[in-house]
């Protein structure tokens, strides 16, 4: 299966681990992703309320590229590249002055989009619907189990669901318990699953983002989740590296690794670690990921990420058993 | 018309006349065997470019309606044949519009599907058969040495002959079944005939003598012939089979479907009908068995690649739209006059 | 009549029940709509007959509109599916002879949608007018010169010398 | 074409004479269409006086045809059909034209309006010239009905019925009858108990004289037509045999199989594999469920035969059929529950303690699993805060966009009982409070005095994930209060969800079987929304309570009995008429290609296997025409819609286009010498 793929700036920087790990398995999930030559930012979250003809322009530019050359389904594992391309795609459709305008705007570089040529999907869309459960559970050699996942998608896969978007429950969707099902972790049934990470918040008002951030983390710890898988950059980063200063904020001591569905799949299909660029996440999944049996590798690679401030001397390894 | 040349001491005068068809009608009447005698007995052969020498200033000559019967062949693509309709008509008494091109246009009408232009481009260039380097094209007139040489004009649509003039009976099929040809004959000697300008044959279609059993028809795709074969017992349509039967004028015994050939409607529609392909497609999506509009069209699509083959293969000039648009095919739409 | 000032002629097929009712309504509720739509009320769209779509359109008629109730909703149970199968399978065929898509609609409209029914009017008017006149007849219209052609044939025979045996 | 035509415009005031030039579109009608004898314009044709000119004109000027534009045929056709009958002419050789709905109220420019009025005219005109007299036949009514659904609505209208006289038969799908009245406990407003006013209703039909219950039974098809209708009801194995059984109970009593009643009790109580749905049941007799059954797994038990004293146990019972013949139906055949768990962010069936509003009702309910104590779901302990939530599923387009109607009452009867027995906070989120009928808003006030809390507002979500202090180990119900204007989260013991009420699982296809439509909502379509309640399209078909849509008990009952009304006015003028607008197919023309046979929904088509044609029964026949259209023989035609008819209307129509076209011009003859 062949699709168009757009990255999106997040993939390239902070979430790397997420495009190794989809890249990773890709092949043998049976997909190739074909990348969008030229793309440029999606506007991310902000650009959309602050300049809509502007924004809707950028991401117009995104989808013309892929139709020009010959895609008819686009790929975005970033839940907010999803969400603009998709709500771009569709606003183009449905209000023909819209599309004219940004259409004019596409015209200055010499390019043109025809609304709805295009299917934009999320990443984790194509993985349950086109390869599917089944198939993915014929190829793990490495169950996850024993392993209590709590499942987070976040505010921007599900809603607002540009008709049918996520073909998922907009309010509580049970695509990535699934999966995780499937790779036979053990899922806790996540009731903060589509609340908001903060976004931007910590860069705005921190106290805000702290507190929603702290939620989830509470509400996972409560559930005894060993992890939070998710699927977009944002949360990832967000529950990930602000872990720290929430717990230092509210002297709290969470400690729970945050890992994209991708590197979960990887882990499961028996790939190294280091292949699914497991380690490189500030929280460490190690002691989560003992419970599988994939403990020295990755306490290996995480050892081996020292932050540039660590001063620390190395721990003394202590073997069990 | 008057009663249609009741049987005369005198023998009577019978012209037959061969337009835009395949000759088969000809044959057919020879069809008719032995009684082809009676036929001789009857009449008086004035005219038969097939068989026998004639001059068309002779009929021109002849009185008006001096011609008891004339047996009228083939459709109207030419002005030539439309000119040979008209003066038929003109002297003729009884004029029979005999056989599916005469009656609905049949094969050669299926050429309304394309232009004039189209059509010749095709036969005097494109075919690889075709050596043509000048690509010289009939012309109504040229001049030779000897004078100007005529053509007759080649028409953009074929008609039908009740369409270019008044036809008093209309024989059916492709060709007509011996039978019926002596059925209708019988009937105009004694005068025994229906109303002008009808049909002389049967009311009702060929599943009326079809010998397959039939069931009430839910269709979930259409087959090609070439697909299936087709159980011989139980109705072709059931099959999946585009069989025209239902919609068709019985007259035939059913002769294809009875071998295993689904019906293609060569004797065209029944009593009344306006539109022969308009009964065939509300019958066959009657029976659709779908209520998804996707579904329907998947199945209409694939299962009916050439709706008009499938509709109208004998009666497209007869039809109410007769032909396909002209507009877009370098002809502009004609504007309307007010 | 010049494309300018072409106003299409088109007719519609109204179920008793639904559509027609819905006509009704966008009466009672005044609203305007293009006149061009002349009405035919029939008990059930299941009642159009393929044949009166092609016979409008060969008498001259622009366009044609079929309205019924919605699928699921008609007051004979399921009588609209079958509309929908012979609407496509008309279609079908109408493709094929080159009679452009906007010319020919199918409309669900309930009792209570005089509103859509009239801006559905409104949006085939429309159209239509842009696609202007079909004046179907005049694609068999006798060629050019076909008469000239038939009234020399005589004359030409006349002309034509008799064979010596 | 002889005929003699008048043609009326109708002025209707000025709706019609101001937009449109009446005066000029008589004009020419009477100059241009042929067979026009004469074109009147007045002011209301639909006035006595109106009506009088066309019976003038009928008696002197010998018209054979009327046509009358002026409004839509459905407000005057009745009109004018029988002031022409009342003169000797055929109601069905008159024609409108609906001029005012179609032309003067839609159109802007006079001219057009004008333009338009004249081609309907004309379009009238053709096709009245082609219209023949028609006769509707005249059929008897059986009075025996038949009442499907055992419920409130079903109830009132047998025993209205059976009270006047007339015999019934009742079939309810279920062992008992009663419905889902039987499972409340309080009704609203008045909170008087559910059973003390039904149960008494309930033995009435049970002991009634006239009317034969059907219990545990389900109709299996429906044919024939109003007056006489063929029923076959298939009586379900009950492994009882009902004429011995004296309703003691011992087999239930010694049943050593206990399981989940996911019917009666909602899945909250228990019975036995025999069993009686509620000890008021009736018929009394118990039914084993062959699925739980003992015997029926293993082969072994029968200790409730051992224990019967009559013998009324029969493991070898097989399900019987019944066939009646019934002049009328009545359909009373109720609702279903929206299942809540479609919307997972309200917990239902994730969080223990969401519950719905019939179980509600049966933890309520003195005779229900808990004998009446409000708890939570471990049984025992009381809740101190009780979450109410409106609209669950109902005026929500992702779910049903309608309003259920009850769920606002019973909110206020739930809270009231609540607070009653327990002394909870209650706490009702709604979108708007709609307590409309005598007394409602009463309640609703007296709700208000007694301190039930209303937070105005769609609730968002339902979670046990604690945020604040206070929220551990609760239920927490977030909303927006819109009157405020302010997110809130209210912790909870108990979250009560008001399901939607939704059309039978099975309504489909039930209204296939007596031939009744249903809307997109799928709640069954009556004849007409204000005028006629009741009926449906398919004559002597009554509907009533809420398979028509929801509503409470009190509209229920009043429906069951207009429903008894109509039947019993079929009864006592003891003939029917049925419409002459029907399909019929010409035996000579028809080769039985048979492909009309499944296109009647009303089964009319029959198929002729010695004739080997196709045969339409006249009575059932409801004139849609749909195979009409279907037949490629054109061997079916339709009354007062055939092929000629609407052709004519559309040439009329057409009128100013048909002369600039030449679609059956031929060439003209050539002269040729003479010879």
């Amino acid at each position: 299966m062949r699709y168009g793929y757009y990255p999106g700036c997040s993939l390239t920087n902070a979430a790397r681990p997420y495009e190794i790990s989809t890249r990773a398995i890709a092949g043998e999930l049976g997909l190739a992703f074909d990348e969008v030559e030229d793309w440029n930012c999606c506007g991310a979250t902000e650009y959309m309320s602050l300049n809509k003809t502007a924004a809707y322009a950028l991401i117009g530019r995104n989808l013309a590229l892929a139709a020009q050359s010959g895609m008819r389904e686009l790929v975005a594992p970033c839940s907010a590249c999803y969400l603009n391309l998709r709500k771009t795609d569709h606003y183009m459709k449905k209000y023909k002055p819209l599309g004219k305008v940004t259409n004019q705007a596409l015209a200055a570089g010499g390019l043109h989009y025809e609304p709805g040529s295009l299917v934009v999907r999320h990443l984790l869309d194509v993985i349950v619907k086109d390869v599917g459960y089944d198939a993915i559970s014929a190829k793990v050699t490495r169950p996850l189990t024993g392993l209590r996942v709590a499942p987070y998608y976040g505010c921007l896969i599900v809603r607002p669901d540009f008709n049918g978007g996520s073909s998922e429950d907009t309010e509580y969707p049970t695509h990535l318990d699934h999966l995780m099902e499937a790779l036979g972790a053990e899922v806790v049934d996540f009731p903060l699953k589509t609340h908001c990470c903060g976004g931007h918040m910590t860069q705005i008002s921190a106290d805000t983002a702290y507190e929603l951030i702290r939620r989830l983390l509470q509400n996972a710890a409560e559930y005894q989740a060993d992890l939070l898988v998710t699927l977009c950059p944002m949360c990832q980063l967000n529950l990930d590296a602000y872990q720290s200063q929430v717990n230092r904020h509210f002297g709290t001591d969470f400690n729970l690794p945050i890992l994209y569905f991708t590197q979960m799949i990887g882990l499961a299909m028996g790939l190294e670690p280091k292949e699914l660029a497991i380690g490189q996440e500030i929280v460490s999944a190690a002691s989560a990921l003992r419970k599988i049996g994939t403990v020295e590798e990755i306490e290996e690679t995480a050892q081996a990420r020292r932050k540039r401030d660590d001063k620390s001397l190395p721990m003394p390894r202590i073997r069990e058993g | 018309m008057t009663d249609g040349g009741a049987p005369t001491t005198e023998k009577g005068k019978l012209a037959l006349y061969w337009a835009a068809s395949c000759g088969g009608c000809e044959i057919a009447v020879l069809g008719i065997d032995d009684k082809i005698l009676k036929v001789a007995e009857a009449f008086d052969i004035v005219f038969w470019p097939c068989v026998m020498d004639g001059k068309v200033r002779d009929i021109e000559k002849m009185p008006d309606k001096s011609i008891d019967l004339c047996l009228f062949n083939g459709a109207i693509r030419t002005s030539e044949q439309e000119y040979m309709a008209q003066l038929l008509r003109q002297k003729s008494e009884v004029l029979v519009a005999f056989g599916s091109c005469a009656a609905e246009g049949c094969i050669p009408a299926l050429a309304n599907l394309n232009t004039r232009e189209e059509i010749f481009q095709t036969a005097y260039h494109d075919t690889p058969s075709t050596d043509n380097p000048d690509g010289i094209r009939p012309q109504t007139e040229t001049e030779v040495a000897e004078g100007i040489l005529h053509l007759p004009m080649f028409y953009n649509t074929v008609k039908t002959l009740g369409q270019s003039v008044d036809v008093d009976y209309y024989l059916p099929g492709c060709p007509p079944e011996a039978d019926r040809i002596w059925d209708a004959i019988v009937a105009i000697l004694t005068g025994q005939l229906p109303a002008p300008g009808s049909v002389i044959g049967a009311q009702t279609t060929v599943c009326d003598t079809c010998p397959r059993t039939r069931n009430e028809k839910k269709i979930k795709e259409f087959k090609r012939t070439w697909e299936i074969i087709p159980d011989p017992e139980t109705c072709l349509l059931e099959q999946g089979l585009v069989c025209c039967g239902i919609a068709t004028r019985a007259g035939c015994e059913a002769l294809c479907p009875t071998v295993g050939s689904p019906c293609i409607g060569c004797y065209g529609p029944n009593d009344g009908v306006v539109d022969f392909g308009a009964r065939m497609m509300t019958a066959l999506a009657s029976v659709i068995d779908s209520q998804d509009p996707d579904e329907i069209d998947r199945i209409i699509q694939e299962g009916i690649p050439d709706p008009i083959g499938s509709f109208y293969r004998f009666g497209l000039a007869n039809s109410l739209l007769r032909r396909k648009s002209l507009a877009g095919n370098g002809y502009s739409r004609m504007a309307e006059t007010a | 009549m010049t494309e300018s000032d072409f106003e299409p002629k088109i007719v519609g097929f109204l179920c008793n029940w639904c559509s027609y009712r819905a006509a009704d309504l966008a009466g009672t509720a005044r609203m305007k709509y293009e006149p061009n739509v002349r009405i035919i009320r029939v008990m059930c769209s299941g009642r159009v007959d393929p044949t009166f779509v092609l016979k409008a359109l060969s008498l001259g008629a622009d366009g044609v509109m079929l309205a019924g109730c919605h699928p699921g909703e008609c007051h004979y149970i399921e009588q609209n599916y079958k509309t929908i199968r012979r609407f496509k399978m008309l279609k079908h065929t109408l493709r094929a002879l080159g009679i452009e898509e906007e010319r020919v609609r199918l409309q669900w409209a309930s009792a209570g949608e005089g509103a859509l029914l009239a801006s559905a009017i409104n949006e085939m008017v429309d159209q239509v007018r842009k696609l202007g006149p079909l004046h179907w007849s005049g694609n068999w219209m006798d060629d050019e010169g076909a008469q000239e052609a038939i009234q020399a044939l005589p004359s030409e025979h006349a002309e034509a010398m008799e064979v010596p045996a | 074409m002889t005929e003699k035509v008048g043609v009326y415009i109708c002025h209707c005031g000025t709706n019609i004479a101001g937009p449109v030039d009446v005066a000029e579109v008589a004009r020419w009608a009477k100059e241009n269409l042929k067979g026009v004898a004469l074109a009147r314009d007045y002011r209301f044709m639909c006035s006595s006086l109106g009506q009088e000119i066309i019976q003038e004109d009928i008696k002197n000027e010998g018209l054979t045809r009327v046509v009358v534009a002026a409004c839509s045929p459905h407000l005057h056709e009745k009109t004018f059909r029988s002031a022409c009958s009342k003169m000797g002419l055929n109601p069905y050789l008159t024609q409108m034209a609906s001029i005012r709905e179609q032309v003067s109220w839609v159109t802007e420019d006079r001219a057009a309006a004008t333009e338009k009025a004249k081609m309907m005219v004309a379009g009238a005109v053709r096709r009245v010239q082609l219209q023949v007299e028609l006769q509707p036949t005249e059929v008897p009514v059986n009075p025996n009905t038949l009442v499907v659904g055992g419920g409130i609505a079903g109830i009132q209208a047998s025993l209205e019925l059976a009270d006047a006289g007339y015999h019934v038969f009742m079939v309810e799908r279920e062992p008992s009858i009663g419905g889902h009245m039987a499972q409340f406990d309080k009704t609203f407003p008045t909170l008087d108990c559910a059973a003390c006013i039904l149960t008494p209703k309930m033995s009435d039909v049970g002991l009634h004289e006239n009317i034969e219950l059907l219990s545990y039974a389900e109709v299996e098809s429906v044919s024939g037509y109003v007056g006489s209708f063929d029923v076959r009801v298939r009586k379900k194995a009950r492994y009882i045999i009902e004429d011995a059984c004296t309703g003691c109970g011992i087999c239930i009593e010694k049943c050593p199989k206990k399981v989940v009643d996911e019917v009666f009790e909602v899945g909250l109580g228990y019975r036995k594999a025999v069993y009686r749905p509620f000890p008021q049941a009736v018929p009394k007799f118990p039914v084993i469920d062959k699925e739980t059954c003992i015997y029926f797994e293993r082969g072994t038990c029968k200790a409730c035969e051992k224990f019967c004293p009559t013998e009324a146990i029969d493991f070898e019972q097989t399900d019987s059929y019944v066939d009646l013949n019934v002049g009328n139906i009545i359909m009373a055949t109720g609702y279903d529950l929206f299942d809540c768990t479609k919307i997972p962010q309200y917990g239902y069936g994730r969080l223990a303690n969401v519950f719905t509003n019939l179980e509600f009702e049966r933890l309520c309910n003195a005779a229900g699993p808990t004998e009446g104590r409000i708890v939570l779901r471990d049984g025992v302990t009381e809740p101190k805060s009780i979450g109410i939530i409106h609209c669950v599923g109902s005026r929500d387009k992702n779910y049903h966009p309608y309003c259920s109607a009850v769920c606002c009452m019973s909110a206020l009867k739930f809270g009231h009982l609540a607070m009653e027995k327990t002394g909870a906070e209650v706490y009702s989120f709604y979108i708007d409070m709609r307590p409309l009928h005598k007394n409602y808003e009463e309640f609703y006030d007296r709700l208000l005095q007694e301190g039930m809390h209303f937070i105005r507002g769609r609730v968002a979500e339902v979670t046990d994930a604690a945020r604040l202090p206070g929220e551990e180990g609760k239920i927490i119900i977030q909303a927006e209060d819109t009157l405020i204007g302010k997110q809130r989260r209210i912790p909870v013991d108990m979250v009560v969800l008001l399901g939607a009420l939704q059309p039978r699982f099975d309504a489909k296809e039930t209204g296939l079987k007596f031939g009744v439509s249903a809307g997109l909502d799928g709640w069954f379509t009556e004849r007409h929304p204000k005028l006629d309640p009741v009926a449906t399209m398919t004559d002597g078909v009554f509907i009533a309570g809420t398979c028509q849509g929801p509503k409470d008990i009190p509209d229920s009952v009043t429906q069951g009995a207009a429903a008894a009304a109509r039947v019993q006015g079929m009864i006592a003028k003891g003939t029917v008429l049925i419409e002459p607008i029907v399909a019929s197919i010409e035996e000579a023309r028809c080769s039985g290609c048979r492909i009309c046979n499944n296109l009647c929904p009303f089964n009319a088509i029959e198929y002729l296997e010695d004739k080997e044609v196709s045969y339409i029964n006249a009575a059932l026949c409801k004139g849609c025409g749909t195979c009409v259209a279907a037949c490629p023989a054109q061997a079916i035609s339709g009354a007062h819609f055939t092929n000629d008819q609407i052709f004519a209307e559309m040439e009329g129509l057409l009128y100013d286009v048909i002369g600039s076209n030449g679609a059956t011009a031929k060439s003209p003859q050539p002269v040729l010498e003479p010879a």
